[in-house]
């Protein structure tokens, strides 16, 4: 007999072409999409019944010049064997001016998750209501998470260049 | 202990107050506070020496500046402590204030407390354990009977420099400073 | 009437932790809230990238101070997961106690802040004096009061101590001697009823909507807890219950609250007499010589907020190349939160903010 | 059990009568866990100063600082941890990772004070100074601080069990005793790819052993190589120091492995083996290595005994692009190498592979040839731009007991066995010394008499002066020659060779040691004269120490050659004898009388020719 | 007689002021023994108020000063209205009138002061204030009004004596219900919970205290113990009988204020328009059965 995962990865590649899907672990099914599928695919696995939105993540493969979106999918479910899948939705976009449609419309707590991607990754979403800053105080010239933002240089620059006020003192 | 020593009291009421009457501004700044809520609680009970949390700077004389500090919760610091009304007193908790910490090398978090705003004495430890935050405040009465918990009058001497410091990390702060010039050191102590 | 901005912390007695909500409220009445985080941002996850595999667990515990021991276990699930490391049947067994000490200590902080928030200082007090009873059980077997740094892939950092069996049991009796008092004086005083019933209310379809989970969503009748979904550690070893109310109010979550602590008290109990002897530790590689395959992993918990997920990847290297906590905060802060508070009396933005269990230092990360 | 009421809460009110709970602290005291993670201590006596902590710190709050009134020596470097507890978060990981278990975490946990420089601090077990440790009558939680603590506080320690580095080798494979004294099989089997990488994956990267190794080879990053699966990265490595890796791969005295970090609680990295991993793996040391001679520079220099210091200036200056004549008396390359270590230990396939790789260099070996009968000495001087001088110890020692000329010599024992005809051996045999060639000689007779006697009942006894704690071999042979049913007998001393009427050894008598070394330290042994013991043997092989043969150097020259006051060549830094153009190395210049000793020499007496010939 | 009239004058305010703090010291006491800890010192009210006189202050302005200064004066005046054992300075002037006119004097003085500090929790704060204050005067009105009309009189001092000349008898029953509605309503006027809701420091920050340092919050700590000593007093004097000399007095203040403490201690606060609705449902429907009650059964003195 075959396993939800499999019979949802094989719902999913009867009803979208142009993916990828893999089942590994038994409880986690991998997909791989384009960036203006995923909302299709997110709300076809909403309606699926894997209606919970765990996480909104951000991979930056430098290497690859990309920035991996991972969208964890899980289900609100008594059902043992729903409940227990994982549904990775990733999808890839450039590290250059980088963005994509929001899925607020699909998941409403997508929000925040969408928010922080902004702030950290430089990530636009469009359609989002509210891009204002979430977590940070002062401005960074790269958004912090990237790979190419060095925080031990940064902090060397910043904060170990303001002198103790006794240091001070003595100079003046 | 010389609460109970009523010569003292007559002597230097002020003084005395100080120390017995240490009002903490209830501030959670970082990890640190999680050891407050034991501290003045059931199991140690600080009210015992007069240390309870109250709820906004002005009634406070005593500022816990528990753990690490971010960029965002500095700029909150320093308004608060500016609110205090003299004298006051600020301890720092365990490592982070100190020299980092565990997050030395974030990009959000300040590296040394003192650069922004004086601190008159550090606890080491991470967390440090109620324990510590009572020999704290003993030691915090020692300091202030010998006149050395002072922070608050170095505060005035170098406000110029603490105020550059904080600029310099938080941008223009919207709130005018809070002394128009330096008064020099020894001399606030004769005013006061 | 005119509209007032007000800002509710970060400096307020009221505000467990640093986090802030910024409220629009006409008289009374909220119109519109806002919260405001990151006042505990450290950029964790960045850190954890600039560290290698075990320089992590000193820090990953950090990330919510209230209750680290989640976080441990989510970090050494994955960090397993990834590098394929097998648990001896007594560290799971160890693990399991140890959580759920964990969990009693998070639920009676979370108990204090409630009590404290509603003005209620007898029984925030002697919540905390218990939850210190625990810590003192957690200094006892790990070393930290607060930071335990305990569970380590593979198992755990050390095995019980001579006679831990009975101090656990002497302490769980402790508590639970205490429990009819809790019972009469907070659980089923009239005045707690009336200042939490009906407040902050939310229906299942809008809990599940905004991404609820732990005791939020079990408020409302979902009886979901992936100790039973997806069990990990020595769960699924013993029977347990999970506690259910339907009513998906402040009342009801901190019902919820009180009887998954006694819950985690009986379990605990079974969990002692089924523990097996044997081993508690597989050795880790040299931890300088430490590099983890090229994958990723998603792992999830039911800490005693919620699901705690975390999703960890692996580009072959001796550091994690991405890792990213999916705590169950994140979403009650700053989706529910939000609309919880909307047309809600400025009084109850504290009472509401803890029953939705926000602990600050996990939003921010 | 949901209701609610207006009177039940008063319930409460009866705790109005109870005593509180709480304690009266700092009146009350309360004392942390037993496991409680506090301040460090470190016990300096212990501490090697690895480091191993400053590297696994996630804060870098722990600093490696010298310090000047220490010593470094072998395995210990004279720096210790100091804390930042500006930085420190207690995790107890650096306890965790320490080696010797030095660096402990103590229950004492008060610092607190209002200079923020007071909170770097430099651990250190002071319990003998009553200054700094207080006794727990005198400790007072308000006067504690870092330079201020209570003795006998120790929280959280290290457990060999729970500890991040692994205290147990990957067990060598070796051939059981039984079956391999039977024969001259190689008696170490060899680590295979998976147990290679096991193996190197215990080394903590502290690098005690690299500076306590003569050559200084790069053993971290060549263990780092193997363990990443790149044994030719690991003989590149390995050749940057060592050119004869198959040779020291299994007869090296493996100072690395006593310096080891992890030797002290638990077992060292079989560094040694592991070399002899990367050799044995090559097949090829050709291909894999990609090494070139150096442009030609045209100076020509002679090295007298392809020893291992031999080998290993030829390997050096050829790399330089000099042109290397070896000679040397034997059929073949090694040297003592050759001659000495049983075929079960070193097979002479292994020394061929590491000789012929240096040959391939364009290294000309000229063997069969003995300097002053074959080739005289002068003629080199002339003929060649250098000479290099690596002629070892080539003449066993005698006891010069009584009737000790019927005693058979290690040295030419082990060699006519190796490269020459196997002798003949009596039945029951007797091995007088207690170093690592009188076992050798030992082991070897046994597997000899087993040959020769199969099925008979043989024995081979040890005599030597040294008692089992003073025995110059290594823990390791002895171990071995035990498993083999050799028999010992420490601490006696030979007295005199009994003969039978036919002159045939009947046995040795022997007298009680009483001390072997002086109080120097200087070897003087001294006897109990009238405690005596007769050992039956029908053959007696004296194994007692070496010394070199100068001869093939003439008069005139002989006499300007310089020596130490130990009998040794002296030679300047550079590696130069007394005589010009003439650089010495190896046994006859060391008192350790090993190879890598030698290479390190080489690398020495190669840097200074190339130095000398450049004229520089 | 004048000369006396003062010594009684400055003898009751600092009666009242240590007292006033003795009773704040007290219930941190007994609320801690209730926490199942030791508490603070007894005196540590008072220290407090020596720290903070030694504290620099930060004023709002004049109207900021002058409130407290307003509603301190208010409390003093009160106060000698107010029969301790057999010393009342102004016995023979004023009455229960004056005195519930005088007691609103208070909070409107330092709703005046912190009207000034433009802290949004200040006036959030004092809006709860008016509004509690607004729901106790009713049914404080009415028992008041029981109580005059059950002794025909309107001072204090022969409500005292009436009660005292009575002694233990049925004449008082028909007193019960409003002595039952002022229990019920004490607690909001002591500002203990469940009606700690006006500086209610968790959910506005202290409230109308949010603004207060040094010497203005020393001075609304005095105000604060004055108040105790006032709503307490009052009760006693007009349902307990007063007492013969000041000790008894005492005695008799210290029990109810320990009863009203252990309510305090085990009740969280009400939200604002709950304890509205509670205030103008039970004691108010008390107060009035009982008016009636009294107005049925007749004048009794």
């Amino acid at each position: 007999m075959k396993n939800t995962g499999q019979l949802l990865k094989e719902k999913l590649l009867l009803s979208f072409e142009d993916i990828q899907a893999e089942v590994s672990d038994e409880h986690r099914l991998t997909v791989n999409c384009r960036k203006d599928t995923v909302i299709t695919v997110l709300s076809f696995l909403n309606n699926s019944g894997y209606d919970h939105l765990a996480l909104i993540s951000c991979v930056d493969w430098i290497k690859d010049n990309v920035l991996e979106l991972v969208y964890i999918l899980t289900a609100y479910a008594e059902d043992k064997g729903k409940a227990k899948m994982n549904i990775l939705v990733k999808t890839r976009i450039t590290r250059e001016k980088p963005g994509l449609h929001t899925v607020i419309p699909v998941f409403e707590n997508a929000e925040p998750y969408e928010r922080e991607l902004h702030e950290l990754y430089g990530i636009h979403f469009m359609g989002h209501p509210r891009l204002t800053p979430l977590f940070l105080e002062r401005e960074y010239k790269i958004p912090p998470f990237r790979k190419d933002f060095d925080t031990r240089k940064y902090v060397q620059e910043v904060f170990d260049q303001i002198p103790f006020v006794e240091d001070k003192k003595a100079e003046k | 202990m010389d609460r109970n020593n009523l010569g003292k009291w007559l002597k230097s009421p002020g003084k005395m107050g100080q120390k017995y009457s240490l009002h903490a501004l209830y501030f959670c700044t970082g990890c640190g506070i999680i050891e407050i809520p034991p501290s003045i609680t059931t199991r140690w009970d600080a009210e015992r020496f007069g240390v309870i949390p109250v709820a906004t700077p002005r009634q406070a004389n005593l500022f816990l500046i528990t753990g690490y500090v971010s960029v965002k919760t500095l700029r909150y610091i320093i308004r608060s402590y500016e609110q205090m009304p003299e004298p006051k007193f600020t301890v720092g908790f365990g490592s982070c204030p100190i020299n980092g910490g565990m997050y030395w090398d974030s990009y959000n978090t300040i590296k040394h407390l003192d650069k922004y705003i004086p601190v008159d004495g550090w606890i080491a430890g991470c967390m440090p354990r109620p324990e510590a935050v009572f020999v704290a405040v003993t030691h915090l009465w020692t300091l202030i009977d010998k006149g050395m918990a002072d922070g608050y009058n170095k505060y005035r001497a170098n406000y110029q420099y603490y105020r550059e410091n904080q600029e310099k990390i938080l941008g223009k702060l919207e709130w005018p400073p809070l002394f128009s010039k330096n008064i020099k050191h020894e001399e606030y102590r004769t005013i006061a | 009437m005119r509209e007032l901005e007000l800002y509710f912390g970060p400096q307020h007695l009221g505000m467990v932790g640093n986090f802030s909500i910024t409220l629009n409220v006409e008289g009374d009445r909220i119109v519109k809230a806002t919260a405001n985080p990151g006042f505990l941002h450290r950029g964790f996850e960045k850190l954890m990238e600039q560290r290698t595999w075990i320089q992590n667990f000193p820090l990953v515990c950090r990330i919510n101070v209230v209750e680290p021991d989640h976080m441990e276990l989510m970090y050494a699930m994955a960090v397993e997961k990834l590098a394929g490391i097998e648990v001896p049947e007594r560290a799971r067994f160890i693990r399991s106690i140890y959580l759920e000490l964990a969990r009693i200590g998070s639920h009676l902080f979370g108990l204090w802040a409630y009590a404290n928030m509603l003005g209620f200082d007898t029984v925030a007090n002697w919540a905390m004096y218990h939850r210190d009873l625990v810590l003192d059980l957690f200094e006892e077997l790990t070393g930290g009061r607060v930071y335990h740094i305990y569970i380590w892939p593979g198992g755990v950092r050390r095995d019980f101590p001579e006679g831990f069996k009975d101090r656990i049991i002497n302490t769980l009796h402790t508590i639970g001697s205490c429990v009819p008092d809790y019972d009469n004086t907070f659980f089923n005083n009239r005045v707690f009823y009336k200042r939490a019933k009906n407040i902050g209310k939310i229906t299942c379809e809008e809990a599940k909507r905004m991404g609820a989970v732990g005791q939020v969503l079990r408020a409302t009748g979902m009886k979901q807890d992936i100790r039973k979904t997806e069990p990990y550690a020595a769960y699924d070893q013993v029977d347990w219950e999970i506690p259910v109310r339907t009513d998906g109010d402040a009342y009801s979550r901190i019902w919820v609250v009180r009887d998954e602590m006694i819950e985690s008290v009986h379990m605990i109990f079974k969990l002692l007499d089924k523990m097996p002897e044997g081993e508690v530790y597989n050795k880790i590689p040299n931890p300088f010589k430490w590099k983890i395959p090229d994958k990723d992993a998603y792992v999830r918990c039911e800490s005693s907020r919620g699901e705690l997920g975390l999703y960890l990847v692996s580009n072959g290297g001796d550091k994690p190349y991405r890792a990213h906590f999916r705590t169950p905060s994140y979403n009650h802060g700053l989706t529910i939160l939000e609309k919880a508070l909307e047309n809600e009396s400025i009084a109850d933005v504290g009472n509401i903010m803890i029953s939705l269990y926000i602990t600050a230092p996990e939003i921010d990360r | 059990m949901t209701g609610n009421s207006i009177l039940s809460p008063f319930n409460a009110v009866k705790y109005l009568f109870v005593k509180p709970k709480t304690i009266r602290y700092p009146f009350e005291p309360k004392e942390p866990a037993q496991r409680y993670r506090g301040f460090h201590v470190n016990d300096w006596e212990k501490c090697t100063g690895c480091g191993n902590c400053a590297d696994i710190c996630p804060n870098q709050a722990i600093q490696m600082i010298k310090m000047p009134e220490l010593e470094s020596k072998s395995g210990q470097k004279n720096e210790r941890p100091r804390l930042d507890y500006g930085r420190c978060c207690f995790c107890g990981l650096c306890v965790d990772i320490c080696p010797p278990g030095s660096l402990k975490l103590t229950r004492d946990y008060f610092h607190i004070h209002f200079d923020p420089k007071t909170f770097v601090f430099i651990p250190k077990d002071q319990k003998t100074e009553p200054g700094k440790y207080m006794s727990a009558e005198d400790y007072s939680v308000l006067k504690a601080s870092l330079s201020h603590r209570k003795k006998d506080y120790e929280g959280f320690v290290s457990d060999l069990k729970f500890a991040l580095f692994e205290p147990d080798r990957v067990t060598m494979p070796m051939i059981d005793p039984d079956v391999r004294k039977l024969s001259f099989i190689e008696q170490v089997v060899g680590y295979n790819p998976e147990e290679a990488k096991k193996e190197a994956s215990r080394c903590l990267e502290c690098r005690l052993c690299e500076e306590a190794c003569p050559a200084h080879l790069k053993i971290s990053d060549y263990i780092q190589a193997i363990y990443e699966d790149k044994p030719e990265e690991s003989l590149k490595k390995i050749y940057e120091d060592n050119p004869i890796p198959s040779i020291c791969g299994r007869v090296c005295m493996a100072y690395c492995e006593q310096a080891c970090s992890l030797s002290i609680r638990g077992e060292a990295l079989s560094v040694r083996w592991l070399k002899r991993y990367a050799a044995d793996t090559i097949k090829d040391f050709i291909t894999a290595l990609e090494l070139k001679p150096g442009t030609s520079t045209g100076k020509k220099i002679a090295v007298i005994g392809a020893g291992p210091g031999g080998l290993s200036v030829a390997y050096f200056l050829r790399l330089k692009g000099h042109e290397v004549n070896v000679y040397d008396a034997l059929p073949g390359g090694g040297g003592t190498m050759r001659t000495g270590p049983p075929v079960y230990r070193l097979p002479l396939e292994s020394i061929d592979k590491d000789v012929n790789y240096i040959r391939s260099l364009g290294v000309e070996f000229i063997f069969n040839t003995r300097i002053g009968k074959d080739v005289f000495f002068e003629d080199l001087l002339k003929e060649y731009d250098a000479v290099f001088l690596g002629t070892g110890n080539t003449k066993s020692r005698s006891t010069k007991v009584k009737n000790y000329e019927k005693c058979e010599l290690a040295f030419d024992f082990l060699s006519d066995n190796k490269i020459g005809k196997q002798r003949k051996v009596g039945k029951e045999i007797i091995v007088i010394g207690g170093g690592n060639v009188a076992l050798d000689v030992a082991r070897e007779a046994l597997r000899l008499q087993n040959i020769q006697y199969p099925g008979e009942n043989i024995a081979v006894k040890t005599v030597s002066l040294e008692d089992w704690h003073e025995m110059p071999a290594t823990k390791e042979e002895i171990e071995e020659a035990k498993e083999e049913k050799i028999q010992f007998n420490p601490a006696w001393g030979p007295k005199e060779v009994v003969l039978d009427n036919d002159g045939n050894v009947k046995g040795l008598l022997c007298k009680k040691v009483k001390s072997v070394f002086d109080k120097e330290g200087r070897f003087a042994p001294t006897f109990y004269e009238e405690n005596e013991m007769f050992l039956e043997g029908d053959m007696i092989i004296e194994a007692v120490g070496q010394a070199p043969d100068f001869s093939f150097i003439p008069e005139n020259l002989f006499e300007k050659l310089e020596f130490t006051e130990r009998k040794k060549v002296k030679v300047d830094e550079k590696g130069m004898t007394s005589i010009r153009k003439v650089f010495a190395g190896g046994d006859i210049v060391n008192v350790n009388l090993d190879a890598v000793t030698a290479i390190a020499d080489a690398k020495v007496a190669s840097v200074g020719i190339d130095a000398f010939l450049s004229g520089k | 007689m004048v000369m006396t009239t003062i010594l009684e004058i400055i003898f009751i305010i600092l009666l009242a002021g240590i007292i006033g703090l003795f009773f704040l010291g007290l219930s941190r006491k007994i609320m801690a023994r209730i926490h199942w800890r030791y508490g603070p010192p007894i005196t540590q009210p008072l220290i407090d108020i020596i720290k903070l006189f030694n504290q620099t202050s930060m004023s709002h302005g004049f109207l900021f000063n002058f409130g407290i200064i307003f509603s301190l004066a208010g409390s003093v005046v009160v106060l000698l209205f107010l029969p301790f054992g057999r010393i009342c300075p102004l016995s023979d002037s004023g009455g229960l009138l004056v005195i519930l006119y005088l007691m609103l004097i208070a909070p409107l003085g330092l709703a005046l002061s912190g009207g000034e500090a433009a802290n949004p929790y200040t006036s959030i704060g004092i809006s709860r204030k008016l509004l509690l204050a607004f729901g106790y005067e009713l049914p404080l009105l009415l028992i008041l009004l029981t109580v005059m009309t059950h002794y025909n009189t309107i001072s204090i001092v022969e409500i005292v004596n009436k009660q005292f000349q009575a002694g233990w008898s049925f004449q008082h029953l028909s007193l019960l219900l409003p002595g039952i509605a002022y229990i019920l309503i004490l607690p909001a006027i002591l500002g203990f919970r469940p009606f700690e809701l006006i500086q209610a420091p968790q959910e506005i920050s202290s409230g109308p205290m949010a603004e207060y340092s040094g010497k203005f919050l020393a001075l609304t700590t005095i105000q604060h113990a004055f108040n105790i000593f006032i709503s307490i007093s009052l009760f006693t004097n007009l349902f307990l009988g007063g007492a013969a000399n000041p000790g008894y007095f005492f005695l008799k203040i210290l029990a109810v204020f320990v009863i009203f403490l252990f309510a305090n201690a085990v009740f969280p606060r009400f939200r604002i328009e709950q304890a509205i609705k509670y205030l103008w449902r039970w004691p108010s429907i008390l107060a009035f059965a009982g008016l009636i009650i009294v107005l049925i059964t007749g004048k009794n003195f």
